[in-house]
């Protein structure tokens, strides 16, 4: 039984970078393999901030998402800002926003090797005091920020107007969209949902080192590459089927084979199904 | 009224525009017919501000004129000039409803001005209330075309009640025109004669940029005809003869002209 | 000291190799993101054909042979993919090599793989890297380059000159990782050790670095970007994370305001096109 | 030889591009024309192998050309002028023409065949770009001279028997298309050609025979003074009469 709750949780975590990366993706046609980076700093900013003040919630939780702003708005404007305008996800200016992005995440991640050392510091818990509490309130905060998205997405205008700029980059600018504004607000907006990730799941495995970011940066990119790229309900999907599949190859073949599955899962998925990827849908 | 004058764009090297003046009044309908690759198009994508250009394109107004050369697309279009294009003209994985509520999206209208917008829309094109939540990739060309032209029409709405209610915050002065790129492209008979009907009782200004020179002569008042990114002719729509326009058109030199069409 | 200056020059010779290998697929238009893996398959078989007997040539030989076989096979897995996603299928098949090593007894596990003999003499990298450049030389003449660079910028258009694509990447993937696989059979000889985080993204970075660093235009760029980048972080040899991180930084810098590389193109005239070009 | 083209079809998803297209090319110029949209450029797309049709075959020189890739086409002697200039921005001028004389049946080639200096400067100078211009880069080239590089590399091949032209002279001047026009009349005698044009009175001076395709059927075919004179062919361009209502 708790095979299910673990594989859930661990599902739960995915969904949470997943949601983020998507939404980068789908309004920029941008892999942003910085992303992993950019929730590994929130994550530290969150456990600086606990350590600092050990008590307030409030401040622990502010200084994740303005950290992970932060980082999330510096990879935009050094690594993918002065590339311009990327139109086709194949054309080999992608590919360079690639490299710039995995070049940036490099710098990001040696910092804090730098500044924070190699090795896994406490992440101090304070939302739920023991493992079964802080996975359930995970959890839920997986299944609300989900909800949220999808609402945020559905029926506010900004929502509205990242979905046109995804679907149709030129006609939104002739229906009066300021599409390099919104591209802007999505950059942080997807950052917080960085930093509101890092907080829940650092908190529910309590330990954060510099490595947590590559980590699951690539587990973030099977699941949007492998759920369809901008496609939230997807991601979601996949993404339990990732944690599903984590939990049962760490009862069978221990746990140090644990990350080869999602690799595994992207290469299968790649190569025997290549469906084409419809682009320009955010939902 | 909008002023074009002496445009010149240039594609890697190869002039597709060398001086074309034109100009559009207020609430006029105005053809600009010609062959494919006369560069018609250049000169839409010019005046909704996608292309760069040398030459002057102004907003003649009481008030004073503005230039569109320095501004962005989104601020020509939030000026009331709308650019609907050949092929992707409308939001093909948004809802019906949703592609028409981003101008309202944009400009922030109230909650009531919008729904009554909305409605007296749903009047005019009737098969978008019964679809209007369904994605419009799964309208046929004929519908989708419409639908672009509702946008465009939605969106002109929105800034009139804008400017009305508080007139400063528009940023340029409010001229509505449509440019429609080739609306025929693509369509069956009986959808090209819904959307002539569409066009002939719009009562806003558009730009028909078209290559079946009858059918744009049909609909608008005045025409310009393009060859080779020069306007060749300019006048009146009945004013334009089959023979000036299959010489212009066919671009076959004058003297074989008269001779292969002395009968007809 | 000449000892600490040799060991730098021979790592600088086996970071040309690499970068050589990288300059190969990345002129055929493609961002191959595994050459950890190759350059670690190509020391152990080295490693292991040399440690049972063979001359150090014949080992050196097998371990290119077993690299070009994997970079070839992988390579006709993903040869349907395009652009990003091809990259994306290179870099977790690295990862699973990775994965793999890490927890294999056969490669060594975690310590990494150790009954490795000294290599016989230190002048293999040099004279490698010489046969390397020379050989570069002769391919500078030869109609392949042409065909190369147009399938690089547009693969449609060269399709309809005649020319066919899948060989000529397959061609430019195998003698790529044969270089790769070359420098890893040096690197095990020399280090006499390889852990398995070299089988893993992090290393097959480092060698794309050094050549789209140096430049993808001619052989000479991915050379210079190679030699500068090993020797001239030398004083931060101590801790490789400031080595990584200045890494980084000038990958990014590079990228966005000089695409084509230090070296540039023959005539630099190729100002805004992007650095896979 | 003679190129077949035998009831080929084929659609992007539900939109009909080209619906049974058939007629012969022979030898000599054969003229393509019809408004935005009538599928000209898909049947060259597919006549040259990168784009399969969906149903129907073409025949050349004895082989099904649908069956085979788009390399091993361009191998069979036919060579392909697109719409946007292909000429690779790192290469000299000679360097690009000789790409032409690459594409051979074995696939790698490691040698130019001894006569390849020869054909490049011949092609070139068909093709009115002087031997001094030879070892220039396309950045120095004006428009022009560079679509007349991309003309050389494609007939300097000596097997090439089959052209396809799409608008090769769109975006010149005047003078520029006497001079095309000129290059194209000799080129007629030795292989066969089929252009795909805007210019009208162009075509009319170059093509033997002329083809009028509108929304993806084949309107008609004959001679290009004859052909001009069907009241069909005008009403594609002009679009159908309405009577004034």
């Amino acid at each position: 039984m708790d095979q299910i709750v673990n594989s859930l949780a661990v599902g739960c975590t995915y969904l949470l970078i997943a949601l983020g990366f998507n939404l980068i993706f789908g309004v920029q046609r941008i892999v942003n393999l910085a992303y992993g980076e950019i929730f590994m700093v929130a994550a530290y900013a969150a456990a600086w901030s606990a350590r600092a003040a050990p008590g307030q919630v409030a401040l622990i939780i502010s200084s994740a998402i303005i950290a992970a702003a932060a980082a999330g708005l510096s990879v935009y404007l050094c690594a993918i800002k002065p590339l311009g305008e990327v139109t086709n996800v194949n054309s080999p200016r992608h590919l360079s926003v690639i490299v710039s992005t995995i070049g940036f995440s490099i710098v990001l991640q040696n910092a804090a090797i730098l500044k924070f050392g190699a090795y896994p510091q406490r992440f101090p818990r304070f939302l739920g005091d023991s493992v079964i509490a802080s996975t359930v309130w995970m959890m839920i905060g997986a299944v609300c920020i989900l909800f949220a998205v999808h609402m945020a997405l559905r029926h506010t205008r900004a929502g509205l107007r990242l979905r046109a700029i995804a679907d149709n980059p030129e006609l939104a600018l002739c229906t009066g969209i300021r599409t390099d504004h919104d591209k802007l607000l999505a950059v942080i907006f997807s950052s917080a949902l960085a930093g509101v990730a890092a907080l829940l799941i650092c908190q529910q495995i309590g330990v954060v080192s510099p490595f947590i970011g590559s980590l699951y940066g690539f587990k973030a990119l099977v699941v949007v590459i492998v759920g369809g790229l901008g496609n939230m309900r997807g991601a979601a999907f996949v993404a339990l089927v990732l944690g599903s599949a984590e939990v049962a190859t760490t009862v069978w073949l221990g746990s140090n084979y644990r990350d080869g599955v999602a690799f595994a899962l992207l290469i299968g998925v790649l190569i025997f199904r290549n469906r084409r990827f419809h682009l320009g849908q955010l939902r | 009224m909008l002023q074009v004058d002496n445009l010149k764009v240039a594609y890697n090297g190869a002039a597709v525009i060398n001086g074309v003046s034109l100009h559009i009044n207020y609430d006029e309908s105005v053809a600009l017919i010609g062959p494919n690759g006369a560069g018609k198009t250049t000169i839409g994508r010019a005046i909704a501000g996608l292309v760069p250009y040398q030459g002057q394109i102004q907003l003649m107004m009481s008030g004073g004129t503005t230039s569109l050369k320095h501004l962005a697309a989104w601020a020509i279009a939030r000026s009331g000039i709308v650019y609907i294009s050949e092929s992707t003209s409308i939001y093909e994985s948004l809802s019906v409803a949703d592609n028409l509520l981003v101008a309202c999206a944009v400009l922030s209208t109230a909650r009531a001005a919008k729904s009554v917008m909305l409605t007296n829309l749903y009047a005019h094109f009737p098969f978008l209330r019964d679809r209007s939540e369904q994605r419009a990739g799964t309208l046929s060309g004929g519908q989708k075309k419409l639908l672009a032209i509702a946008r465009g029409l939605f969106l002109i709405q929105c800034l009139k009640t804008l400017s009305l209610e508080h007139p400063g915050s528009v940023g340029a002065p409010l001229f509505p025109l449509l440019i429609l790129d080739e609306p025929s492209h693509g369509l069956s008979p009986q959808a090209l004669d819904t959307v002539r009907q569409a066009l002939r009782d719009l009562n806003v200004a558009f730009l028909l940029i078209e290559q079946m020179a009858r059918f744009a002569l049909n609909i608008c008042r005045r025409a310009y005809v393009l060859r080779n990114g020069v306007v060749v002719m300019s006048d009146f729509s009945e004013a334009v003869c089959e023979n000036a326009l299959l010489r212009s058109y066919l671009g076959l030199s004058a003297d074989r002209a008269s001779t292969l069409w002395t009968k007809s | 000291m000449n000892d600490y200056l040799l060991q730098i020059a021979t790592l600088a010779a086996m970071s040309c190799l690499l970068a050589l290998g990288a300059y190969a697929t990345l002129s055929a238009g493609l961002l191959f993101m595994c050459f950890g893996t190759i350059m670690s398959i190509g020391g152990i078989v080295a490693a292991a054909v040399y440690s049972s007997g063979l001359p150090f040539l014949v080992a050196l030989g097998a371990g290119g042979a077993a690299g070009a076989c994997a970079g070839g096979l992988i390579y006709i897995g993903c040869s349907r993919l395009i652009g990003f996603l091809f990259a994306v299928a290179t870099l977790s098949f690295g990862e699973l090599a990775r994965v793999i090593a890490l927890n294999t007894e056969r490669f060594g596990g975690a310590l990494g793989y150790k009954d490795v003999r000294a290599s016989p003499s230190i002048c293999y990298p040099f004279a490698l890297m010489g046969i390397a450049i020379i050989c570069l030389g002769i391919f500078d003449k030869c109609p392949m380059r042409l065909a190369l660079r147009i399938i690089k910028e547009d693969e449609v258009n060269a399709a309809s000159l005649g020319i066919n694509i899948g060989l000529h990447r397959l061609a430019a993937v195998v003698s790529g990782s044969f270089v790769v696989a070359l420098a890893g059979g040096l690197y095990i000889h020399a280090v006499g050790l390889l852990e398995p985080r070299m089988f893993g993204f992090d290393n097959s970075l480092e060698i794309l670095i050094f050549a789209i660093v140096g430049g993808t235009a001619t052989y000479v760029g991915p050379i210079c970007g190679a030699v500068l980048l090993t020797a001239l972080p030398e004083l931060l040899r101590f801790s490789t994370s400031l080595r990584m991180l200045f890494y980084g930084a000038v990958l990014v810098v590079i990228i966005i305001f000089r695409p084509e590389g230090i070296i540039g193109s023959r005539f630099g005239q190729s100002r805004g096109q992007t650095v896979i070009r | 030889m003679m190129l077949r083209i035998i009831d080929v079809s084929h659609a992007y998803g539900t939109v009909p591009a080209l619906s049974s297209i058939s007629f012969d090319v022979h030898q000599g110029a054969m003229g393509v024309i019809g408004p935005n949209g009538s599928g000209k450029s898909t049947l060259l797309n597919i006549i040259a192998g990168a784009m399969k049709p969906q149903k129907g075959a073409i025949w050349w020189g004895g082989a099904n050309l649908t069956t085979l890739p788009p390399h091993r086409i361009a191998c069979r002697g036919i060579s392909r002028m697109s719409q946007h200039s292909h000429i690779s921005g790192d290469l000299t001028v000679s360097e690009n023409i000789s790409l032409g004389i690459y594409g051979f049946h074995g696939g790698l080639r490691l040698r130019w065949p001894p006569t390849t200096a020869s054909l490049v400067r011949e092609a070139a100078a068909l093709c009115g770009i002087d031997s001094g211009r030879l070892t220039a880069y396309p950045r120095q080239l004006s428009f022009f001279e560079q679509r007349m590089t991309e003309l050389a590399r494609c007939i300097v091949s000596a097997s090439t028997q089959l052209l396809l032209l799409d608008e090769p002279t769109a975006g010149f001047a005047d003078l520029e298309k006497k001079r095309v026009f000129s290059i194209l009349s000799t080129l007629k005698t030795k292989m066969t050609i089929l252009l795909v044009e805007h210019d009208l009175d162009f075509i009319q001076e170059v093509s033997d025979c002329l083809a009028v395709m509108a929304e993806g059927k084949l309107l008609s075919i004959g001679e290009p003074a004859f052909v001009l004179k069907e009241p069909r062919v005008l009403d594609t361009y002009l679009g159908t009469k309405y009577v004034a209502g």
